[in-house]
């Protein structure tokens, strides 16, 4: 995260290495306080998995990662290239008869 | 047709008759068979003949057409006139009755005549427009 | 004490502001809303005005806790847009932008279906402009496929009036209910403006194409009156419930790929909706209002997200998240206030989304619908990820990418200051949010169970990213383009149709007879036989005209003679 | 003097055509159509105003009663269309000057103006009417003047075009003729009211079986309905732009009239809907028309063509009302009738001021002509709002309904094709503002300025108008409901 070829510019906060490092400790520090209050707290629950000992806590990490993990997964089926759609409207032989959505498209065709 | 001599001069011979005959029968419409249509017809086939034989340019001498345009727009303005003249003498329009109180028969009489010579003159005149327009093409 | 309709007062302002020029025009056009403002906020629950007009008795005007809640916001939405666009605005967007906001505000006091679908096709249709305004070959497209879109949703729900009027002999727009095909026609429509899965790809596809300014109005009127007509219209459809609950998840899969930002947002827009969706399908008070609650809300950290992206994309042209980066440094304020909206989207305690989208939470718990709860906490999980972190991380901190822009102009700091002083104003004190909710309300936000169990999801998410990130599993952000519902029409359809015209004529080639016939029936119907060398576009011969008149004749005759 | 308007009506025109052939070239000739287009305006009204106080006018011409003589009969139906024509004669005429003045050559333009008081001597004549006989005279006058009209277009297809139109013009009224024909032999009687009260008797028999096909082809054609079209986008594209705008908005609307008028008034509804069933036909040629002829309308290149398509699939329109023989879709047939008149008047002359102006009405010369004429282009997309049906607009008035019509009547297929064309409609209109608004102009171009005002002020009433029926719609749907029950209680 460093600018190293701007010498001569302001160092930022973010700039320095250390400064992240803090930031990333007090998450850690953070999480696991958050994690042990489960203790000292009695939670209201409404629902039997609520009981689960750091049930948000959990539910959050693993559904985060499996929510990550699942759309790189399907980025790999959907991704295409930038101008994926341009090349297409442009490569059609003057569009397609009105009457279905994709009739819009002749709206925007010169002839 | 400048050297068929017996069509010039037979022409020449039939046009009064022609022509006279287009009048009685746009006069004697209100009695016998005839009327302004025929009778405009007739006058303007003694026309079309004319310019047939003495080709059309001499024939737009005896007639010309800022002289057609006339005659076509008076028919019908003496046409639709008559009918608002009965309109003003307080009758429906072309109510021929209204010409002449006192003997509608009159009224009568004179209505058909006048409407009739308007119909004869723009049928002719029609007739010797479409001739002109087709003979024009024809020399140019 | 006031019967002045404000949508009135937008739409003269919106006459008054097409004639002038420079800096009167950015004044005047500010004024707008405050003026309005002014009466609107006298305007009392029960007052009506009722029109006959086409044999019918119709409602223009209809004033109660639920509309008058959506007409504050509106306002302030209205506002704070118009304030945005003192430097970045032009007429055309000014004007439309007026006419827009009056349309909403037409829509949410509309007592009667035709004068909805009035204001249905009037959002559409000024709304468009502030696509177009962008002036892309892109956005051209782009609006003109949103245009198509909106006047569809128009249609059908002119159609499911008409049909409602017949089931039920009624115009009035009240409690609808899916029981009749009206009603299903009426929900579909809404459904199309609410950004429905399988019916959301025009936000996705149209938001991000807007001018900076053009967007953050977008974002602030057509998915919320459909939300408010969900609300009055179709309370307590379970149906609602499930298409709330995929609506909540299904985006933020969509929003940790994609690369452009304010596509981002619009994803997690549908998602929020999602939350809104689910409370209106609840149907109970805590759920209704929570809904409400969080349209409100949303209007609010969402322009105000929004509108920061809007200033990125003002001062460095694009928002493409793999381009940018380090933004925080000749960016501070907007970094700021694009924090406290993400903050505030991700509810965290002390920020506005926590105390409405809490409600709907609670709401859901309370029916014990189980499935849907999870759902939510994923969804309030995947929100804080792809919104909460993301955008900030990407836009303004992450690596540097070098850029050294201007900070956002004066206009757009206030704007979004205002919003941001919102967002943590109504998350501090939301008992002035809850005292003008439409159902009387029971709730208590901060709780010790309920923050600490939000905090902890929250964080928890966040060490996910963080581990993610430094483990480089997390996807990086590619110039690339997104396969979404969109496909179907913009390259499915015409490749189908490409397709079929192939095959019919490779057919063609080979075959004769039957398959002649059959394949130069098929290509008639295609797009070029219509055009001016086409079947239908072209002289016809004289003759063939007669033959018709022969046709026509005869099928006459054989029609009378078979009667 | 308000008992002899009916004939007063016909008479100005028919006696100002011959006056302008005598004032010969200038521009007297213009002054002179103008004011009779003006006054034969005023007499519209005050009919309109009269039949809808104190109910129908009957007029005998020659103070022959009927069924001897020929009379002028004016419901509310045919005081509603002479309106129509009067006010778009009127309004047309107002815009002439100029745009006559860069598209006929001097020597004709007194012909020019004479063609067209006799072209709206023909029409008002066919609409005032009560004799089936007449009706294929007026007919006549129309038609030849029409020819004369667009063949006076300056590129010289206008010719053909004009030839074309002469062709099916003259197979429809000698259709219409010979059906007169056939029930002048059944019934021995031309006057409607009389063929009326005599046709059901001889209903069965072939002979007025024939006749009725031979008068739905025949008229069918004089309105361009689908399939029977084909003349009308050319006749429409290479005449005249003034021509285009006055017939466009004129000629197929009173053939819609003189179908509507036989149907219910001579043929009657128990004839032509029970008996032989003919919404059927005229149902789906309409629903075929609507959605072809749209979608045809997309693809053309040239203004006025776009708008010809268009005007066959909004014939379409009053068609499927018509066919729907109820209260509602006659309402809504009638009413369309009128505003689509209005609209399509409104577009043709944005498109007369455009050829005024850049010289063409293909869509390349629309480009950047929304900076160049701003009032212009902003009239055209009014306009085209009502062609698409945005409420507000006269369009919406007319489809809400037709669409309420087919809902009853259960024609669920028919909403549906009524809703499409409207995207239809959505798409083409878009294409003329795509074009105007952001295409630029070519840079070596002249540069083009606004339309003159003797043109824009006529459109902008004619726009103005579509907006003002739009919301208030009290006054036109009440006449056009007015002349609905007319018809259907009059001889059901």
């Amino acid at each position: 995260m460093m600018s190293e070829n701007r010498p001569n510019e302001k160092q930022y906060w973010f700039d320095q290495p250390k400064n992240v490092k803090l930031i990333l400790r007090g998450l850690y520090v953070t999480c696991a306080g958050l994690f042990l209050a489960d203790f000292f707290y009695h939670r209201h629950v409404d629902e039997p998995m609520e009981k689960i000992f750091g049930f948000y806590g959990i539910y959050g990490f693993v559904s985060c990662v499996i929510l990550v993990l699942a759309a790189k997964e399907m980025r790999k089926l959907l991704i295409r290239k930038d101008d994926y759609y341009d090349s297409a409207e442009d490569g059609m032989p003057g569009g397609n008869a009105g009457g279905n959505p994709g009739g819009s498209k002749s709206g925007g065709d010169a002839p | 047709m400048r050297h068929h001599s017996i069509l010039r001069a037979v022409t020449k011979f039939f046009l009064p008759y022609i022509l006279l005959f287009g009048l009685y029968t746009q006069f004697h419409g209100d009695y016998g068979p005839g009327g302004g249509f025929q009778a405009g017809v007739i006058f303007a086939a003694a026309i079309v003949l004319y310019g047939l034989i003495f080709t059309p340019r001499i024939a737009r001498k005896v007639i010309p057409y800022r002289a057609v345009y006339i005659f076509m727009s008076l028919g019908i303005l003496l046409y639709a006139g008559v009918g608002v003249a009965t309109l003003f003498m307080g009758g429906n329009y072309l109510d021929y009755n209204a010409l002449n109180h006192h003997h509608p028969v009159h009224g009568q009489h004179l209505g058909i005549l006048l409407v009739e010579l308007g119909v004869g003159i723009t049928v002719a005149a029609v007739v010797i427009c479409i001739y002109y327009a087709f003979a024009d093409r024809l020399e140019s | 004490m006031s019967n002045l309709h404000p949508a009135l007062v937008f739409f003269a302002g919106a006459l008054l502001v097409a004639m002038l020029r420079g800096r009167a025009q950015a004044l005047v056009a500010l004024l707008v809303p405050i003026v309005s403002a002014w009466s609107a906020f006298q305007l009392t629950a029960g007052t009506e005005i009722t029109l006959s007009i086409f044999d019918y008795e119709l409602m223009p005007f209809r004033v109660d806790r639920l509309s008058l809640l959506f007409n504050y916001l509106f306002h302030i939405a209205a506002f704070l847009a118009l304030l945005f666009a003192w430097e970045a605005g032009d007429r055309l967007q000014r004007v439309s932008g007026l006419l827009y906001a009056g349309s909403a505000l037409l829509a949410v006091f509309a007592g009667d279906l035709i004068t909805l679908f009035v204001a249905w096709e009037l959002l559409a249709v000024t709304s468009v402009f502030l696509i177009w305004a962008r002036g892309t070959e892109r956005a051209n497209r782009s609006g003109m496929r949103y245009l198509i879109v909106q006047i569809l949703s128009g249609v059908i729900l002119l159609a499911g009036a008409i049909l409602h009027l017949r089931e039920t002999g009624s115009l009035a727009f009240n409690e609808i209910g899916i029981a009749t095909l009206g009603g299903k026609l009426i929900l579909l429509a809404l459904g199309i403006k609410a950004a429905f899965p399988f019916l959301h790809s025009w936000l996705v596809d149209a938001y991000p194409e807007a001018t900076p300014v053009g967007t953050v109005f977008l974002s602030s009127f057509t998915t919320k009156v459909a939300v408010y007509a969900l609300a009055r219209g179709f309370a307590g459809e379970p149906i609602l419930v499930i298409v709330g609950g995929a609506m909540a998840a299904f985006p933020i899969f969509f929003a940790v790929i994609e690369n452009d930002l304010r596509r981002v947002l619009g994803y997690s827009m549908i998602n929020q909706i999602g939350f809104m969706v689910v409370g209106v399908g609840i149907g109970t008070d805590l759920a209704l209002n929570g809904a409400v609650a969080h349209a409100f809300n949303d209007v609010l950290f969402k322009g105000v997200l929004m509108m920061s992206m809007g200033a990125v994309l003002y001062r460095v042209g694009h928002v493409n998240g793999s381009d940018l980066g380090g933004l925080y440094k000749s960016m501070p304020f907007t970094t700021v206030f694009c924090c406290v909206g993400a903050a505030s989207i991700s509810a965290f305690p002390l920020f506005s989304g926590f105390v409405s989208k809490s409600m709907v939470v609670a709401a859901v718990l309370h029916e014990h619908h189980i499935v849907v709860w999870m759902i939510l906490l994923f969804a309030s999980a995947g929100v804080f990820h792809h919104a909460g972190i993301k955008i900030p991380f990407f836009a303004f901190f992450s690596h540097d990418s070098g850029l050294r822009v201007k900070e956002a102009p004066k206009s757009m700091l206030f704007a979004m200051g205002i919003g941001a002083v919102l967002c943590i104003g109504i998350g501090c004190f939301p008992q002035f949010l809850y005292a003008r909710l439409p159902w009387p309300v029971d709730y208590v936000p901060y709780t010790g169970t309920h923050v600490l169990t939000q905090m902890q999801i929250l964080f928890f998410s966040a060490l996910a990213f963080t581990w993610l990130k430094l483990t480089h599993l997390y996807p990086p952000e590619l110039r690339a383009v997104h396969l979404d519902i969109d496909w179907l029409y913009r390259r499915a359809l015409p490749a189908t149709a490409r397709g079929v015209a192939m095959v019919a004529e490779r057919v063609r080639l080979f075959g004769a007879g039957l398959a002649l016939s059959f394949v130069s029936g098929l290509q008639q119907a295609g797009r070029h036989h219509l055009g001016p060398d086409g079947i239908f576009g072209r002289t016809w011969a004289t003759g063939s005209i007669a033959v018709w008149v022969a046709i026509l004749l005869v099928i006459y005759l054989i029609f009378e003679y078979g009667a | 003097m308000i008992a002899e308007h009916p004939v007063i009506q016909i008479l100005i025109p028919l006696l100002g055509a011959p006056l302008c052939v005598l004032t010969g070239r200038g521009v007297l000739a213009y002054w002179l159509a103008l004011a009779c287009s003006l006054a034969s305006l005023f007499v519209a009204t005050r009919l309109l105003a009269t039949v809808m106080a104190t109910g129908p006018i009957v007029y005998e011409l020659g103070g022959w009663a009927a069924p001897w003589g020929i009379e002028y009969r004016i419901g509310p139906l045919n005081s509603f269309v002479l309106l129509l024509v009067a006010l778009l004669g009127a309004m047309v005429m107002l815009a002439a000057k100029k745009s006559v003045e860069s598209e006929i050559p001097g020597d004709r333009r007194h012909f020019f103006y004479a063609a067209m008081l006799l072209c709206q001597t023909g029409l008002l004549g066919i609409t005032i009417t009560g004799d089936a006989f007449n009706v294929f005279v007026f007919l006549e006058i129309a038609a030849l003047s029409s020819y004369v009209l667009i063949a006076m277009g300056h590129q010289r297809r206008a010719l053909y075009a004009s030839y074309q139109y002469l062709i099916m013009g003259t197979i429809g009224s000698t259709f219409i003729l010979i059906s007169i024909g056939l029930l002048y032999q059944m019934t021995g009687t031309l006057n409607m009211a009389d063929l009326a009260a005599r046709l059901p008797a001889v209903g069965d028999t072939r002979t007025v079986l024939v006749s009725f096909a031979f008068f739905m082809v025949g008229v069918s054609l004089k309105m361009a309905l689908f399939p029977l079209h084909m003349w009308l986008p050319n006749a429409y594209t290479y005449a005249p732009s003034i021509v285009s705008a006055f017939l466009a908005s004129t000629a197929t609307k009173v053939a819609v009239y003189v179908m509507i008028r036989f149907l219910f008034s001579i043929y009657g509804p128990a004839f032509a809907f029970d008996r032989i069933g003919v919404s059927q036909i005229l149902g789906s040629l309409a629903l075929v028309g609507i959605v072809i002829m749209s979608a045809a309308a997309i693809f053309q290149n040239n203004v006025k063509r776009l708008l010809a398509y268009s005007s066959v699939a909004q014939i379409g329109y009053i068609v499927l009302g018509i066919s729907f023989a109820s209260e509602n879709g006659l309402t809504g047939g009638i009413v369309h009738l009128f505003n689509h008149g209005l609209m399509k008047g409104a577009l043709f002359l944005v498109v007369a001021a455009v050829v005024y102006r850049v010289g063409s009405s293909d869509l390349n010369a629309f480009r950047g002509l929304g900076r160049a004429m701003p009032v212009t282009m902003f009239l055209f997309v009014l306009g085209g709002l009502g062609m698409i049906g945005v409420p507000l607009t006269v369009g919406f008035i007319s489809k809400w309904y037709l669409i309420l019509a087919a809902i009853e009547t259960g024609h669920w297929l028919a909403v549906a094709l009524v809703l499409l064309s409207s995207l239809l409609a959505v798409i083409y209109v878009w294409r003329v503002v795509e074009f105007a608004y952001f295409q630029p102009r070519d840079r070596d171009s002249d540069p083009v300025g606004e339309a003159p005002l003797s043109m824009l002020v006529p459109t902008a009433i004619l726009v103005l108008a579509t907006i003002v029926f739009g919301i208030n719609t009290e006054w036109t749907v009440g006449v056009a409901r007015a002349a609905a029950v007319f018809l259907l209680g009059g001889h059901a």
